[in-house]
């Protein structure tokens, strides 16, 4: 499980938040100006990213409010945490090295990665 | 008519102990307690006036004599008072805060208090709770919204291990997980000696 | 392709079997192909096979960029059945459960369907509304499916727990009699085996790293083993869908979640079906090995790493409890976790896209499985003529514009 | 025979107190701190089962929980009998009871060995190859063998009842948790813990010490100790500190996301049943965060591969040093040493040290150390340097090797000799134990020495240290350890000196010298040579071959094919070599080859376990409301909504459950009815911007909503298709309190906040659950206002001072109570709601004040009953998430001219504006006394053609009702609301259909006269 580091509670067991979907999708305040194309991609479209992705957790059980966090999706890896109506912070991340996404360390595809026999530790 | 009775959501149970003092299970019930939502900066000279209690720092609580305000998140925070001073208290609240962008809600009969205390209660808490209840991690007047299994409530400490019978942790449960919490802290205190009690079941579901 | 049967097995025998032919080839890619199939699970090698067997296109490759069934193919609990509400889906899954009824001897490779009967538990009123409801649309839309009390259920299932004294009792459930479980890795190597055996080429260890296209029209994939000309590009990577799309600045309905399952230690038959049961968040049968596969929930977040938490094992463990108290003894022994592509509707997207020549198969969440070779034999309808035929037609992205979805959900459990 | 292996003045296990158990029907006798393995092989066996394919017999290889194979069923209760125990872990106790497994009608005289004279018909994957049937004989398919393969499959048994034992889980957060208390493990606790840290030290096995314990404890000296002694000293340090937690008989089973470690605790199962405490669990699941984690978790030696390598009595050369030190066992009496490196030397050494007779070391290497070679010539031991067995001999134990020798390309050469033994101790030397370390998500990486994987990059807050970090050497395994636990102390923001770390001298072997050899020459024909990789599988290095030769070349595939490493040791000795003979097969190194996953658990964890508390009666709260015992007393039968449980009717003795809903329902329109309505959801919603809100949230109006009055509201989700509904009150013109349907409570308020917090933070609105503080009795019926009158004071309840769909404050006695005149019924109706701790009082009350007036308490299904008399749906019955509110017909409750709502503009898609959606509609059956069922099916035809038949809708509800004396249903039918007075045909389970009439579905509105 997660330790999510609730912007106001502190770090606490993912047990006691909910997961509330990708982060900065604006509820469209003209949509009845709106294709039916357009509409639906604000409904049901979503980036779904495999990388560093913002999305939205509420914390039900402590304070109740949603927050924003920086996550990497192919390692799960939480770089930020940052407040509703935030930019997402600058973070260096260890972004997905292929197109596929895999991570060079830490995802679980295909988890078990052998180092190269001249890599060494650290590097 | 008969004359009014209150009755808790525990009111079927007894208070529980484990031998030696290692620890104490019991509901308190009946504490007024009031939801105020507002910032801090619009509800603290109100709260002072009212209860005579400071705000609190975030996950904190502070008390006076008879009250303890309890901070939920930042602009929601829950005082606690005697038995039947509830709404008293909301009349003096909302005469206090009149017209301010706040709420103010009874919620005295939504929670009951579960009151553990003893050298035993943070490793029984710990059966259920993933908080980090270690002394160094957890301490008097901590405040946290969290789960206990599956029932959902609001934990405080209110006395530390150093107190006479402490530490102290209170549980604030609503009540339809009241029982439930309360079997599954006499669960959780087994290996102490505490007598188990188990949850009321067995209602009839067949047709 | 050397034919396998029990009289070529004990031939073999007798020889140390050294005359078994390689089960697929293993080619160097061809500069072009008629099509690529990105993806080497159950649902791409089906589309490769039936587009060779078909539809007659056999220059077609299907790349993988790890190794055939790595993906969710080697990740489900296997479970067939097709009692759907919808008639959409229900044509579907049930295209699907008739093609694997024949499977393992059309391909010459046993799959080990096993049509041990797929029980659905209800254990409130809502439930029982639904699935009655279920039944009885499953009935005249031909698909076999029927209404059994808790008794008939325990009947069928001896190990079962009906006692009311649990949390949430077992009033009643469906039983799909065709229904049952399979085996993974058995179906994709046959599909394999069998595309390959009529020319197509399936590319191991390659990964696509960008899909190429001119005014709109595919043209090509380039690939970690070189470029590929093609014009037509099908994306059957359930878990990375929208990672492909994004290829194509192409979004998606479609969210990826963790979905758990694991396996106890072998023990001798004790459950003699599959039972599913949805208020209990439990799914479980028993393997040809003595397993018993057990399904847990979806973690919440959108997670591409293949694992969720131990939590959800946890729940689903004390879940299972209640309906097979029995179990409490047994050991997990392995568990892992899969990722599902979750459409809003919990209904497959089996489309062309915007990009011509670009075809998109995916969004199956957790009801991938059972649909492999329904899925695999539209797909690649959808793909030789394209146009989507009667059974794809109402997957087709336009419903997420039109509003028509196909909401496999099914009802909330709310009541006043 | 008992005692007669065993070796004075060694081992753990008390001799003071002898234990005697079963195995197989037989007593054999052992001491406490046996395990069943170590008792048995003191009694002078070691065969315990068969294996799962060929049913070959198997015996104990392994000292701990790394052997492959030997399991045992413990136990012959119906309840709690234990299926794959395996003897080298279970310790032995009064009582206990072991049995072998997978074997009928004996272990010795097995019917399943059938499948071993016939193996070579059965290699890897033959399953795939057959049983498909045939276009002759479509029969002889997959489900015609599938039952004699399940009922031959698996090993132990289930138990057929349920588990008399209890489980717990407990949370402990720590900042230093050291897993393996072997040297390096014990001196990385120490010294963490010296730093003041929180520190959690795992260990597996009942003692401390690791493979300390599995060596000769006179000649190693730790810090001028004896190394018992320096474990000794470890513990006592670490006992005296406060903060430190010693766990014995508990492995880590998983390493998941951010330091989260599972560990399984088993507290009881050593212990007879007379010392087993009521109040511990069997076992306990620790849920550890960690902020820093130290790997010492050891190596695992590997068996060498070679013909005839599972006979019973092949043991690895750890192993016997491990009977030996640790229980005081010889395994064997003349013992052969096989290994391609130096460490098992030791073994030799030790058995010869102990008086045991060594039949010789056949060492596949050329160049031998001339130390060792010479200590071996001190010893007596024969060394046959370059040579291999290429055989066993022996039925149920091996009882002589074939041995011969190799030239340079590695090939037999020269004839076979035979040596008699009765053991053979095997070294193909060491795999670090990285099963954790991967299961974190660290990087592995070859190491040429070892010839095996060990850890690389770290990806977690982990360090490993010891054998499993590949560091042999003692010396190197303690420094390392210490320099872990201080540096994981650090990282957890501690400080700690270094202090110098304990010099060791040792007479034990510490170089390996290894030469890697995956599959040993037999000198004979592949398919002659049966070289087990995977004892419990049955999977041969052939297999491998096989599976490589026929393309499933992928590591991946070939586990799967073969089932290598998939049994419930998940391969801890075998993979390596796996890999190895893969990577021969297919021309490229072994890191080339890669390995398969190493998944969660470490080691198989109870199911039972994982539930832990939360099962049984602890399952999930049973949430009920104040008025709850009330209802249980009545006898009343609940039914689960959400986690609430609800009281469905009330039959009253004699009656059935049919009888007493249409008795109640009728009394809920004759006199009246009382409805515990506690479970609804209730949100205090106040702010300037409440009506905004509102205006927003619901399909409807609520700007010129006055203080005093309520409203019905629907709410959609975004997609426009009903997601919930409920009356919504004013309190003031800046307060309102919301209701909400039981299951939508949570997600309601949910969904509020994230608007409200999201998208609208420019609101000044806020929102409070009121739920469980209030207590809500319904009443209704002719008779309602007479008796609440008879309670409350303070409200005038003609109905012109307190009209429909108002509400007022009043009071019962002294309580406050607050009044709404809504109605889910169509009567009368008054919802009062007290704080909830008035809640049984007041039910009391109403129930007195009511009996004169003949007030019925009526449950959830005669409530559903009345409201759809009066056509009022319930979301979740009319509705299943593809309704929308034209489709109920519901347009008065959409607002088109207030500006946006949640789901407003889905209701304008093509698709939701269609003219042939479903429609609700009433539905009422020629046969006024046939009630379809709930779900049925419309079709458009009198009788049910062959499928696929078209399909019109369903019938979402449908009941007899008392009070229009015939059945009423309601149902989403397409196009229904202009088909009125239409003829359509309820399908019945191929039945003959139903014929019935769509009408309006107010059956005491606009439907009353079609209902007469």
């Amino acid at each position: 499980m997660f330790v999510i580091d609730c912007p106001n509670c502190g770090p606490r067991d993912q047990s006691e938040f909910v997961y509330g979907g990708e982060a900065h999708i604006a509820r469209p305040t003209k949509s009845e100006d709106m294709t039916d194309a357009e509409w639906g991609e604000f409904v049901f479209m979503r980036t779904n990213t495999k990388g560093l992705f913002a999305e939205r957790w509420w914390h039900a059980t402590g304070c109740r409010k949603f927050f924003n966090m920086l996550r990497n999706t192919a390692t799960d890896e939480i770089h930020a945490v940052y407040r509703i109506g935030e930019k997402p912070p600058k973070v260096d991340a260890d972004l997905p090295a292929t197109p596929a996404g895999e991570a060079s360390i830490g995802s679980g595809n295909d988890a078990v990665k052998i180092m190269r026999a001249d890599a060494e530790a650290g590097s | 008519m008969t004359a009014p009775v209150r009755r808790s959501p525990l009111a079927h149970r007894k208070p529980a102990s484990a031998p030696d003092d290692l620890l104490h299970l019991s509901e308190r019930a009946f504490d007024a307690k009031i939801v105020l939502r507002g910032t801090p900066d619009i509800l603290g000279p109100a709260l002072a006036e009212v209860a005579g209690v400071e705000m609190p720092e975030p996950t904190r609580s502070t008390t006076s004599d008879r009250h303890r305000l309890l901070w939920q998140s930042p602009d929601e925070f829950l005082l606690l008072g005697p038995k039947d001073t509830e709404l008293a208290l909301l009349d003096a609240l909302q005469a206090a805060l009149d017209g301010a962008h706040v709420q103010i809600v009874n919620v005295s009969d939504y929670h009951t208090t579960l009151v553990l205390a003893g050298p035993k209660a943070r490793e029984t808490l710990m059966t259920l709770s993933t908080l980090d209840l270690h002394p160094r991690g957890f301490t008097v007047d901590q405040v946290a919204g969290t789960t206990f299994g599956h029932a959902l409530g609001w934990l405080v400490q209110t006395a530390d291990d150093e107190a006479e019978g402490g530490p102290v942790f209170e549980i604030l449960v609503r009540w339809s997980h009241a029982d439930y919490l309360f079997c599954e802290l006499t669960h959780g205190a087994r290996a102490f000696g505490m007598p188990e009690s188990k949850p009321l079941s067995g209602e009839l579901m067949e047709i | 392709m050397k034919r396998y049967s029990a009289l070529e097995l004990i031939r073999q025998g007798l020889t140390g079997h050294r005359g078994w032919d390689r089960v697929w080839r293993k080619p160097e890619p061809k500069e072009s192909y008629d099509a690529v199939i990105i993806g080497g699970g159950g649902h791409g090698l089906a589309t490769a096979y039936y587009l060779a067997k078909l539809h007659g296109m056999t220059n077609i490759a299907v790349i993988e960029k790890g190794w055939i069934g790595g993906g969710n193919s080697g990740r489900n609990t296997t479970i067939i059945r097709s009692n759907y509400l919808f008639d959409e889906s229900a044509a579907i899954y049930n295209h699907a459960l008739n093609l694997w009824k024949g499977l393992g001897q059309e391909l010459n490779f046993n799959i080990m369907m096993s049509h041990r009967g797929v029980l659905n538990l209800a254990h409130d009123e809502g439930e029982m509304r639904q699935l009655k409801r279920r039944v009885e649309a499953n009935r005249l839309n031909g698909v076999d499916s029927e209404w059994l009390d808790a008794k008939e259920v325990k009947n069928f299932c001896p190990s079962i727990n009906i006692s009311g004294d649990i949390r949430y009792p077992v009033l009643g459930g469906t039983l799909q009699r065709s229904g049952g479980v399979n085996r993974h890795d058995g179906v994709v190597w046959g599909y394999a085996r069998a595309a390959d055996a009529m020319g197509v080429d399936i590319l191991q260890q390659t990964e696509v790293t960008g899909i190429l296209t001119d005014s709109g029209q595919i043209t090509g994939v380039e690939t970690t083993r070189g470029t590929i000309r093609t014009p037509k590009v099908a994306s059957v990577t359930a878990g990375h869908t929208s990672v492909m799309a994004k290829m194509l600045d192409i979004r998606l309905p479609v969210e990826s979640h963790p979905l758990q399952a694991l396996v106890s230690e072998p023990i001798k038959p004790v459950l003699n079906c599959v039972v599913m049961s949805n208020a209990v968040h439990v799914y479980c049968s028993q393997s040809d090995k003595g397993e018993l596969v057990i399904g847990a929930g979806i973690d919440a977040q959108l997670s591409y790493t293949q694992r969720g938490n131990l939590d959800i094992i946890e729940h689903q463990m004390a879940s299972l409890m209640e309906l097979f108290p029995i179990f409490s003894r047994l050991r997990m022994m392995r568990q892992w976790g899969g990722i599902v592509d979750v459409c809003p509707d919990a209904s497959p997207i089996i489309t062309k896209t915007p990009v011509k020549g670009f075809y998109v198969n995916g969004g199956w969440g957790t009801g991938g499985w059972k649909a492999t070779p329904g899925s695999g034999h539209v797909f690649a309808d959808l793909i030789a003529k394209d146009e989507p035929n009667r059974i794809a037609a109402p997957f087709t992205m336009d419903r997420f514009v039109s509003g028509a979805l196909v909401a496999e959900h099914g009802a909330a459990a709310v009541a006043h | 025979m008992s005692g007669t292996s065993r070796v004075q003045g060694r081992g753990l296990v008390d001799r003071s107190r002898p234990v005697t158990f079963r195995f197989d029907g037989r007593e054999i006798r052992g001491f406490e701190g046996d395990t069943i393995a170590s008792a048995l092989l003191a009694n002078g066996e070691i065969m315990v089962g068969r294996s799962f394919k060929y049913h070959r017999p198997r015996g104990i290889v392994g000292a701990g929980s790394d052997d492959p194979a030997a399991m045992v069923q413990v136990g012959d209760d119906a309840a709690a009998t234990d299926p794959n125990v395996m003897v080298t872990t279970q310790e032995i106790h009064a009582g206990l009871q072991a049995g072998p497994q997978n074997c009928w009608p004996s272990l010795k005289y097995d019917i399943g060995v059938l499948n071993d004279v016939f193996m070579r018909f059965f290699p890897a994957g033959f399953y795939y190859k057959t049983f498909m049937g045939s276009d002759r004989f479509r029969w002889l398919n997959w489900m015609t063998f599938e039952p004699l393969i399940r009922a031959a499959a698996g090993l132990g048994k289930a138990p057929s009842k349920p588990d008399p034992d209890s489980y717990e889980s407990v949370n402990r957060h720590c900042d230093v948790l050291v897993i393996g208390a072997g040297p390096a493990g014990l001196a990385a606790a120490t010294n963490a813990a010296r730093s003041g840290a929180r520190v959690i030290l795992v260990e597996e096995t009942p003692h401390l010490g690791g493979s300390l314990l599995a060596s000769d404890g006179d000649t190693t000296t730790i810090g001028g100790k004896s190394a018992a002694d320096w474990v000794e000293a470890q513990k006592q340090k670490l006992s005296e500190n406060p903060d430190v937690t010693v766990l014995t008989r508990t492995t880590a089973f998983g390493y998941y996301a951010m330091n989260f470690v599972g560990l399984i605790q088993r507290v009881k199962d050593h212990l007879p049943e007379h010392q087993r405490d009521a109040k511990q669990p069997r076992q306990r699941v620790w849920r550890i965060r960690a902020k820093q984690v130290v790997l010492a978790t050891g190596a695992i030696e590997r068996p060498l591969v070679f013909n005839e390598n599972d006979r019973p009595g092949i043991m690895l050369a750890s192993a016997v040093r491990t009977f030996l030190h640790r229980y005081g066992v010889l395994a064997g009496k003349r013992i052969l040493i096989f290994a391609n490196n130096d460490s098992a030397w030791q073994t030799a050494f030790d058995i010869r040290a102990a008086g045991g007779e060594v039949a010789g070391i056949v060492d596949v290497r050329r160049d031998l150390d001339e130390g060792l070679a010479l200590r071996a010539l001190k010893a007596g031991i024969s060394v046959h340097p370059r040579t291999a067995i290429v055989g066993t001999h022996g039925r149920h134990r091996v009882d002589s090797a074939f041995v011969a020798g190799l030239d340079d390309g590695g090939n037999i050469r020269g004839t076979r000799s035979r040596i008699e033994c009765d053991l053979i101790a095997v070294s193909g030397g060491w795999n670090p134990n990285v099963a954790l370390f991967a299961q974190s998500r660290g990087k592995l990486k070859w190491d040429e020495g070892l010839a095996s994987f060990r850890p690389g990059q770290s990806w977690q807050e982990e360090r490993s240290a010891g054998a499993c970090n590949g560091t042999l050497d003692l010396a190197d395994a303690i420094a390392e350890g210490a320099k872990a636990g201080m540096e994981a102390a650090r990282a957890a923001d501690f400080t700690v000196r270094a202090v110098k770390q304990p010099a060791v001298e040792t007479d034990a072997v510490q170089t390996l010298n290894l030469v890697p050899v995956w599959q040993v020459p037999s000198g004979l024909p592949r398919e002659k040579t049966k070289a087990f990789v995977d004892l419990q599988d049955d999977v041969k290095a052939s297999d491998l071959q096989l599976a490589t030769e026929e393309g499933y070349d992928s590591v991946e595939h070939a586990k799967r094919y073969t089932t290598q490493g998939m049994g419930t040791d998940q391969g801890k000795t075998s993979n390596v070599n796996a890999f190895g003979i893969m990577a021969e097969a297919r021309g490229i190194t072994v890191p080339e080859v890669g390995t398969t996953t190493f998944r969660q658990p470490y080691r198989p964890v109870t199911i039972g376990a994982l539930g832990g508390q939360h099962v049984g009666a602890h399952f999930m709260p049973r949430r009920g409301t104040p008025m709850h015992d009330w209802h249980r007393a009545q006898n009343a039968i609940f039914e689960p909504v959400g986690d609430w449980l609800r009281a469905r009717a009330y039959p009253k003795a004699g009656e059935s459950f049919q009888a007493a809903v249409q008795r109640e329902a009728r009394a809920a329109r004759t006199t009246a009815g009382l409805l515990d309505a506690t479970t609804l959801g209730k949100i205090d919603i106040r702010g300037k911007d409440a009506r905004t809100f509102l205006n927003r949230v619901y399909t409807n109006a609520w700007s010129k909503l006055a203080p005093g009055h309520c409203r019905y509201g629907l709410m959609l989700g975004e997609d426009g298709m009903v997601s919930d509904d409920g009356v919504t009150a004013c309190i003031a013109d800046d307060h309102f309190h919301m209701t909400t349907t039981t299951g939508g409570a949570a997600s309601v308020l949910q969904k509020l906040e994230d608007y409200l917090q999201t998208e609208w933070p420019d609101l000044d609105v806020w929102l409070t659950t009121v739920t469980e503080q209030w207590a809500v009795a319904a009443i209704c019926g002719p008779k309602a206002e007479q008796i609440v009158a008879s309670i409350v004071d303070g409200i005038d309840l003609d109905p012109a001072a307190f009209p429909f769909m108002t509400w007022r404050d009043g009071k019962i006695g002294s309580v406050p109570a607050r009044v709404f005149r809504v109605s889910f019924t169509g009567e009368v109706s008054y919802e009062i709601n007290v704080p909830a701790t008035y809640g049984h009082w007041l039910w009391e009350q109403l129930i007195a004040a009511g009996k004169p007036h003949g007030l019925t308490p009526y449950g959830t299904e005669a409530m559903h009953l009345l409201r759809a008399e009066k056509g009022f749906i319930i979301v979740g019955q009319e509705t299943d998430g593809t309704v929308t509110p034209g489709d109920l017909r519901m347009d008065w409750a959409v607002a088109k001219k207030k500006g946006d709502f949640i789901g407003k503009r889905s209701l304008s898609r093509s698709d939701t504006m269609r003219d042939d959606r479903k429609q609700l509609v009433g539905l009422l059956t020629f046969d006024g006394d046939h009630v379809p069922m709930e779900g049925a099916q419309i079709i458009g035809t009198a009788d049910e053609p062959a499928p696929p038949v078209p399909m019109q809708g369903h019938v979402t509800s449908a009941y007899f009702s008392p009070n229009l004396g015939r059945s009423i249903a309601m149902a989403l039918i397409k196009r229904g609301g202009q088909r009125m007075g239409e003829t359509v045909w309820i399908a019945r389970n191929g039945d003959k259909p139903v014929p019935a009439k769509i009408v309006g579905y107010d059956f005491l509105g606009d439907a009353k006269g079609e209902a007469a």
